[in-house]
């Protein structure tokens, strides 16, 4: 713990990305206060104000059936992050568990598993999304679900590769001379190893990950309007660019801010989870 | 009657792209339980090659390995683990750079279940406090230590797990005499209280002098000599031996003296 | 007389850690005269490799470190030259033999291609077949036997003492002015030990060239050094000729080393204590051997 | 037999097995995606008779083996069936549309190597500088909108407002190609014509690039990360003693065993844009196998989702194998293991 | 060489058996020929390669004009029609469906042919025009692999090539990607030399990507899909919107059978609480362009029974609160399911716009988004059948059955057209009746009675008329598409390239 603050007071990077998360978590949790126009995350619409560019009140500008996209945002963030992190914090910790067996047990189990990895990851996403469809509710866990199954063989190639490359490290030898069982080795030795490359993929992938709830909701599984989401919002307002830039622009800058800011603190978290007490 | 852990016939090949390298060839000799068992000679005649085969780490390309008379499988279970401990050559590649010295050290305790859990944090303190440690060390994560204090650890670490027997690969070529003679010490006297067995991967003939009982000489990949200590260094009957003997660097007078012995007496035998 | 190869005046060291600063270095002072063989020996953790490595302007760049005090190189303080200066003179001007040779060498490239880059530090223009064999000859010389197998290598496919044979004809490949060579015997067997000593004393006799051989192998520094520095805990402790060390060892910590070292002849591990109140006396010089004044 | 040539040929073998495995799961997953597809086949005013005999000659009123027994029979023959969609032979189609996707996305993978890897040796070498934080920001920029937005902001960029490149298509129309092997820029070398080359050339430039940008962006970042680590081995101290010059140990010494997991991700990045580059592809009216497969799935046709998901696995397959190997190549000590497993 | 380049969505179909959409349409008015084409600028069809038509009783006989060749040089006969009939029936694809009354086609003499007809069956002559003629010497000659007498009935060959008479020729064709048609010299009835001498046909342009060609010159005349606010941006650019009016509309479709949608007086509320001029204003263009224009009740203006263009529909929320409460369901009671075709992004804003007008009434509502394949086929269920489904409808023969007989008869119920599942007697009278008189006043009087029965018992939001605009460039004349007293009445036929002009500039 201290030696956590130690490393985020220490490098302002780190710091300027604890407070960017904490600015975007704020303005989502608090999204109710902060909005100016809390109704335009519902059933609203003003063709009075349709399309417009940014301009007081509009902080953002409007979208096209007038809701104030500022406000939008906020709420919109509540949405993306919970989709980050639930597919996250199910894809990583799959993934990188087979990653992390099939590479350091090798044989038939790096057999199997890798060959089951190769089907899930040779079956493109939009097929497994749309067959996901053809079995289940379209409702939002449902879409989280696709995206998690679509999801976490990227991590278990990651992670097998690397744990391929990790094992032939001596500390590994040491660990297995000890009779470190498998389970420790894999974990507690070589996983931290991995920690880098992990947690680099992982702040990238929320962006991704917030990005992808727009083709999922092209196939009408997951968000529905008029509830708002970051993906939706930049991929709906690419139609328009050039000339209503805001309707893209200003999502996309949110989806940067949210993704900067995690990407600088895994980079602090790296250094963090550095060394195993 | 068979040792502690005996070796019969065992060879070791590496392929290198088409060319073979015979690491170890044919090398037969057992362990008595007790005893401290030097293994010397050149650099790459196959020394780290036998420590690696008797801990499992790869197999001997030939010949078996058998622990009080059961040969040892390829997948070596968890008792065999306890048994037999390694101390490895590279000390900076075998703690692992993402784990504190102390989560390192406390590894084997908590696997073979020694000591009670609460009491193993302190536990970790005095075994570094026995290599000459500060028991503070073990919030260090291996990149701040020196050459000397990583190898340290490694010592800790195999003696924590209270093994029958010991493989130590160059243990305390990286240390200061001071340490050295340390931890030495404490080898011999956790020999003498827990009835230890060592094998010791050493150049160091003068420590070899001083601790073992036994010394095992080999030449590309081959074991050209076995005897007591006091037979070999008194009377050695390879020439390499010999050899080896008299290129010790020593500071006393009185080692100058041997050494010279030594070397005549193989001038005259040549 | 010309400057020192070598001087360090004052050198102070710290590392900033999570858990607060650690003092490594307390202000130590050496030099090195031209050709000569100076050895700093010294208690593991006591502050050598770090010294070595500033003496080379690697701990510099580390964000962690603070470094006070002098390092002159030739005469020239190191702090005062250019980065771009600094750089020149490494692998060509000096070099180092690493105490940890299996994990300082590239385990993606084989020896051969690590060797050529080295001889590149000399010789830009050097072509690959003559790295190659230049690179042989040197690992003959260090009596590498299958030269040719070596260079052809991984560090992981070769034993300790090779990947430090290996290290050690680096370092002399572009024959450095000065020569810092950390721990170079460890991994050998003491016969190639006593050749690779051999090697390097005629090196630095033919070619002047300055070294600071750190080890705790007091016999080894017995049988190379000119001069000795005895290190604990970041402080010198004694200065003395090598002779006159071996002969009279006069501070409390000199004569423990002294007394620690194993016996070819035997006599068991002697006891000694490991820390003491003594340790920690002023520094010893002896007749003749003092550092030169300060000319920055 | 070289040891790689028999890894390869074990691995093509055991490639073999999962491509059956996928036909098998696609071949039930075209079954299950919702719809109708001789409803949706026939379009919105046929009767109920037309769509019965529809399902009829497609078999779907078959138990699902038998329908798969169908297939296998058609396969054998190199037949996938015709398209509803397109009305043509799947072969056919695919035959049409893969060379065009492929030719995009291997410049875009080339981006992701030649842009994305210098970019994290950079940012890794002048780790905390201004250089590392541009790259950051280029490279997060990246991840922050899917890559068809960026299709459409380069194109604005690079088009409209700058008119440097092209807008749409794979070539300009004053140019009459024959098509010898589907992939332009070899067709327009085979006709001999370089002006053709460049121009065709010059189409794929952005595209390619809005494509890659995910990749490059992920390569970029991974390839830092794990420089940065390796910057603390002690071989790297032992270059820098060396005084190797920076920019070959950036490039040689610290590059390479932090290659993996880029290579990695570069290497799943390429196979899964053959799914994915669909957007890209309208965007640019690229007419590629992506935004083919992307139709067929949407209207539920069958014999063509289940032929171009066999091309994209296959394609993905041959990918992760040369992936895998290269990595072990990259890392001798996999290469050399002796570790018994 | 004057080149022309449009767009439509993919993929381009061309054979005349399997032919449906607007791009397929376009293909077909100009590489094939049909016996008639609709008149210009008026309502009625006119004859094209007949000579002449004639009723007789339920049949219908066409004379041949005689100097008429196809593409390949061979002269058309009566066997081509035949032929052509015969193929469309064989292979009941496409919009075989319009022919269903149709029992067969008859070589009278080379240049006379004979349909005959089951009943009494008025839309006949406007179904021809989806009817193109096909060159059946060419197409025998390159049959392909199948089974039975006409094998594959060149399905493999038409998918490829052209074999009509049409004033355009198929240079390439590549169903996804762009079909190149050139100026066919010896068109029977010539082509002007102002006719661009080569048509690039693209399929699947985004819009953006058409908004930069158009601005960079590169492209000529836009799909009508593109969004209002681009349009409107191209239009301040200073490209031409060109305009193809009526045979349209846009449906919001109740749900007739699930409640509370069943009651009358809740579809009633509905109706009157939706917002018509924020609709319109949502798909206006420029002041004087927009997509749709006010709808006057269910059938679109211009047609037979449709209302004058003064009765535009309107919003009343009174009137809305009063049906509501002679509803038999309470608002709080219900959560209405309005669906949207996820491939048509401006149906998302009716959606919300719905959404926010049922609000206003204590109405809640979900909004779901469904891929068009998937509609399709939840549509067939009315049980998962959206209560509110969005649809843009036309008629593909011009003729007011093709546009309202799949949609509310009780027969058609359950298809894309027709999620309302309506089973009223009334109007399946109307439909029939519309049918089979065959004198305009007959038909006028059925679909009048049809559209006061549609405004009654509202299974339907008649939310706008449809009319397309496409955005072009100043290269090209149009004046089927800018000059009312030019247009045709059917969709799509503006795009007969021989009538555009290529200005040259
Ligand atoms: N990066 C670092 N951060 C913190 N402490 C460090 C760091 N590097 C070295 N130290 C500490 O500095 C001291 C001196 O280390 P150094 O490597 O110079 O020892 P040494 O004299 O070479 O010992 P040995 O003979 O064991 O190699 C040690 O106590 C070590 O723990
Ligand atoms: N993984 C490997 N692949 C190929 N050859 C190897 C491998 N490991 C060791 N060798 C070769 O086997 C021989 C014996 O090596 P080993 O490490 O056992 O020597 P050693 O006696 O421990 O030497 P040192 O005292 O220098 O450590 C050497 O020639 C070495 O090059
Ligand atoms: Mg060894
Ligand atoms: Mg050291």
């Amino acid at each position: 713990m201290k030696r956590a603050a130690y490393i985020l007071v220490r490098n302002p990077l780190s710091l300027t990305g604890v407070i960017l998360i904490t600015l975007v978590v704020f303005g989502a949790l608090f999204a109710d206060f902060i909005a100016p126009f809390p109704e335009h995350r519902g059933a609203v619409v003003d063709f009075a104000n349709f399309n417009k560019p940014p301009e007081w009140p509009y902080l953002f500008g409007t979208d096209l059936v007038g809701r104030d996209l500022f406000s939008r945002i906020l709420y919109a963030y509540r949405i993306s992050l919970l989709l980050g992190a639930v597919v996250l914090a199910i894809a990583v910790p799959v993934g990188v568990t087979i990653g992390l067996v099939a590479g350091y047990i090798g044989g038939w189990t790096e057999y199997v598993l890798m060959r089951i990895t190769d089907v899930f990851l040779s079956i493109p996403p939009l097929v497994l999304a749309m067959s996901m469809m053809g079995l289940l509710e379209p409702t939002l866990t449902n879409g989280m679900l696709a995206v998690t199954a679509m999801w976490w063989p990227w991590y278990t190639r990651l992670v097998y590769n690397l744990t391929r490359s990790e094992k032939e490290e001596g500390y590994v030898l040491a660990a297995e001379v000890i009779g470190a069982s498998r389970t420790h080795i894999i974990f507690r030795e070589i996983l931290p190893n991995c920690v880098p490359s992990i947690v680099t993929k992982m702040t990238l992938d929320l962006g991704f990950v917030i990005l992808i709830a727009s083709s999922l909701s092209f196939l009408g599984l997951g968000v529905q309007p008029p509830t708002p989401d970051l993906g939706s919002m930049v991929a709906d307002g690419a139609k328009y660019l050039p000339d209503s830039w805001w309707l893209t622009v200003f999502p996309g800058l949110a989806i940067l801010v949210a993704v900067f800011g995690f990407n600088l603190l895994g980079d602090a978290l790296r250094d963090i989870l550095g060394v195993d007490q | 009657m068979t040792g502690l852990l005996s070796l019969r016939n065992v060879s070791k090949v590496f392929t290198l792209g088409q060319r073979e390298i015979r690491a170890v060839d044919d090398v037969s000799f057992d362990v008595e339980e007790g005893e401290c068992l030097a293994i010397v000679g050149e650099s790459g005649s196959g020394k780290s090659t036998i420590a690696n085969m008797i801990l499992g780490i790869y197999p001997p390309s030939m010949g078996t390995i058998a622990w009080r008379g059961d040969v040892l499988p390829a997948r070596r279970e968890l008792r065999h683990r306890r048994a037999i401990q390694l101390v490895q050559q590279n000390p900076l590649s075998s703690l692992n750079p993402r784990r504190s010295v102390g989560a390192s050290l406390r590894l084997p305790l908590d696997v073979h279940g020694i000591g009670d859990r609460s009491h193993r944090a302190d536990r970790v303190g005095r075994l570094l406090e026995e290599v000459g440690l500060p028991a503070e060390f073990m919030n260090r994560s291996p990149a701040a230590l020196s050459g000397g204090q990583r190898q340290r650890v490694a010592i800790a670490r195999a003696l924590a797990s209270e093994s029958d027997l010991v493989v130590l690969d160059e243990p305390t070529s990286a240390l200061d005499v001071l340490v050295q003679a340390r931890v030495l010490k404490l080898l011999a006297e956790l020999r003498d209280k827990r009835g230890l067995t060592y094998v010791f991967i050493t150049h160091d003939l003068s420590v070899v002098r001083n601790i073992a009982d036994r010394v095992a000489v080999f030449e590309k990949g081959c074991l050209r000599e076995l005897g007591t200590t006091e037979a070999i260094f008194a009377n050695p009957q390879h020439a390499y031996t010999r050899r080896l003997i008299a290129a010790v660097p020593v500071v006393t007078d009185a080692e100058v003296a041997l050494r010279k012995r030594l070397m005549e007496n193989d001038n005259a035998a040549a | 007389m010309s400057a020192p190869t070598l001087r360090i005046a004052d050198l102070g060291l710290g590392f900033r850690t999570w858990a607060g600063p650690v003092e490594v270095l307390h202000g130590i002072s050496l030099h090195i005269n031209k050709g000569e063989r100076v050895a700093l020996v010294g208690e593991s953790g006591s502050g050598k490799s770090v010294t070595a490595r500033i003496v080379l302007g690697l701990l510099q760049e580390l964000r962690s470190a603070r470094i006070s005090g002098t390092v002159e190189f030739e005469g020239r303080d190191l702090d005062r030259l250019s980065a771009r200066e600094r750089h020149a003179l490494r692998g060509t001007r000096m070099s180092m033999i690493f105490q940890d040779p299996t994990s300082s060498l590239n385990p993606v490239y084989r020896i051969a291609p690590q060797f050529h880059e080295v001889l590149k530090r000399a010789d830009p223009a050097i072509s690959e077949a003559a790295a190659r064999d230049r690179a042989a000859a040197l690992l003959s010389a260090v009596a590498i036997p299958e030269p040719e197998r070596a260079l052809d290598s991984y560090s992981f496919q070769l034993s300790g003492g090779m990947n430090q044979r290996v290290m050690i004809a680096m370092a002399l490949a572009n024959e450095p002015a000065l020569l810092i060579a950390d721990e170079p015997g460890t991994a050998l067997d003491v016969t190639v030990q006593a050749q690779t000593l051999a090697l390097m004393r005629d090196m630095v006799e033919e070619h002047h060239t300055s070294v600071l051989f750190i080890s705790h192998n007091l016999g080894v520094v017995r049988e190379f050094a000119d001069r000795v520095y005895v290190i604990y805990k970041g402080r010198i402790v004694e200065h003395a000729t090598a002779e006159g060390l071996f002969a009279d060892p006069r501070h409390p910590y000199t004569r423990a080393l002294l007394s620690a070292v194993p016996r070819i002849t035997g006599g068991g591990i002697p006891e000694i204590e490991d820390v003491s109140e003594d340790y920690y006396q002023p520094l010893v010089v002896h007749e003749g051997c003092g550092e030169p004044e300060g000319v920055a | 037999m070289p040891p790689v040539v028999r890894l390869l040929a074990k691995r093509l073998g055991t490639s073999l097995i999962v491509l059956v495995g996928v036909s098998m799961l696609i071949f039930t997953i075209a079954r299950v995606i919702p719809g109708d597809p001789a409803r949706i086949a026939l379009g919105p005013n046929a009767t109920a008779e037309q769509v019965e005999a529809l399902r009829e000659r497609l078999h779907l009123d078959e138990a699902l083996p038998i329908q798969y027994g169908y297939f296998l029979r058609d396969l054998s023959r190199g037949d996938l069936g015709i398209s509803l969609y397109t009305n043509r032979p799947v072969t056919a189609d695919i035959a049409q549309f893969l060379p065009a996707t492929l030719e995009l996305i291997v410049v875009a993978g080339l981006m992701m190597i030649l842009i994305g890897l210098p970019l994290g040796v950079i940012a890794a070498r002048y780790r905390g500088s201004w250089a590392d934080h541009a790259v950051r920001i280029f490279t997060l920029l990246g991840v922050s909108a899917p890559s068809f937005v960026w299709a459409v902001i380069l194109m604005l960029i690079f088009a409209f407002y700058l008119p440097l490149f092209p807008i749409a298509g794979r070539i300009a129309d004053s140019y009459a190609i024959a098509s010898v092997t589907g992939f332009l820029t070899i067709d327009t070398l085979i006709a001999g014509n370089l002006a053709a080359f460049g121009n065709a050339a010059w189409h794929i430039v952005l595209p390619a690039f809005a494509l890659s940008l995910s990749g490059i962006g992920q390569a970029a970042r991974l390839t830092r990360s794990n420089m940065v680590e390796t910057y603390d081995k002690p071989f790297i101290e032992m270059a820098r003693s060396y005084g190797f010059p920076e920019r070959r140990i950036a490039r040689r010494f610290a590059f390479r065993p932090s290659l993996i997991p880029s290579l990695t991700i570069i290497g799943l990045d390429f196979a899964a844009m053959l799914g994915n580059a669909f957007l890209v592809e309208a965007v640019f009216a690229w007419p590629g196998l992506s935004r083919y497969g992307v139709a067929v799935i949407l209207r539920k046709d069958l014999n063509a989702i289940v032929g171009t998901v066999l091309i994209i696995s296959a394609m993905f397959l041959l990918v992760n194998i040369i992936v895998d190997l290269l990595i072990a190549f990259i890392n001798p000590r996999i290469r050399y293991s002796q570790r018994a497993s | 060489e004057t080149v022309l380049r449009l767009d439509e969505v993919p993929v381009g179909e061309l054979d005349p058996g399997k032919a449906t959409d607007y791009a397929d349409s376009i293909l077909m008015f100009n590489i094939y020929d049909t016996l008639v084409i609709p008149a210009q600028g008026g309502p009625g069809y006119v004859p094209h390669l007949a000579e002449s038509y004639e009723a007789d009783g339920n049949d219908f006989v066409f004379k041949l004009r005689q100097d008429v060749k196809f593409q390949s040089g061979n002269p058309l006969t009566a066997e081509d029609v035949v032929f052509s009939f015969e193929r469309i029936k064989a292979l009941g694809q496409g919009l075989s469906f319009l022919f269903k009354n149709v029992d067969g086609a008859e070589k009278v003499d080379d240049t006379t042919v004979r349909f005959k007809l089951s009943q009494p069956y008025s839309p006949f002559v406007a179904s021809l025009v989806r009817l193109p003629i096909v060159d059946k010497k060419l197409v025998m000659e390159n049959l392909g692999e199948g089974d039975g007498e006409m094998k594959d009935w060149g399905q493999a060959f038409l998918s490829a090539n052209g074999a009509g008479t049409g004033a355009y020729k198929v240079v390439s064709h590549n169903p996804q990607e762009e079909t190149v048609m050139a100026k066919n010299a010896d068109y029977f009835l010539g082509v002007a030399d102002a006719a661009p001498d080569t048509v690039r046909f693209r399929y699947g342009l985004e819009a953006a990507t058409v908004r930069t060609l158009i601005a960079q010159g590169e492209h000529d005349i836009s799909s009508q899909w593109l969004p209002p606010e681009v349009l409107k941006s191209l239009a301040a650019d200073g490209a031409q919107m060109l305009k193809e009016t009526g045979g349209g509309a846009f449906y919001i479709k109740m749900n007739t059978t699930k409640p509370p949608l069943d009651d009358v007086n809740c579809r009633l509320a509905l109706a009157s609480a939706y917002d018509y001029a924020s609709g319109l204003k949502m798909v206006a263009v420029t002041d004087d362009v927009a997509q749709g224009s006010p709808a006057t009740g269910g059938v679109p203006v211009g047609m037979y029974g449709a209302k004058p263009a003064s009765a535009a529909m309107n919003r009343d929320l009174e009137a809305a609160k009063q049906h509501l409460a002679a509803c038999k369901y309470k608002p709080e009671d219900f959560n209405l399911e309005i669906s949207w075709i996820g491939e048509v992004p401006i149906e998302e804003r009716f959606a919300l716009l719905m959404q926010a007008n049922f609000t206003e009434l204590g109405i809640k509502s979900e909004i779901r988004k469904l891929p068009w394949a998937l509609f399709t086929e939840q549509v067939t269920k009315p049980e998962n059948t959206p209560n509110i489904s969005q649809i843009f409808a036309n008629a593909v023969t011009g003729d007011p059955d093709t546009l309202l007989y799949p949609m509310y008869h009780s027969s058609a119920a359950g298809t894309w057209q027709s999620p309302e599942y309506l089973k009223d007697e009334a109007v399946d009278a109307a439909l029939e009746k519309g049918r089979a008189e065959t004198s305009d006043e007959g038909r006028q009087a059925a679909y009048t009675a049809l559209n006061d029965r549609l405004m009654e018992i509202a299974p339907s939001i008649y939310a706008y008329d449809r009319q397309s605009i496409f955005a072009a460039s100043n290269r090209v004349k149009v004046p089927a598409l800018s000059d009312p007293a030019k247009a045709f009445g059917l969709d799509g036929f503006g795009f007969t390239f021989r009538l555009m002009e290529m200005t040259g500039e």
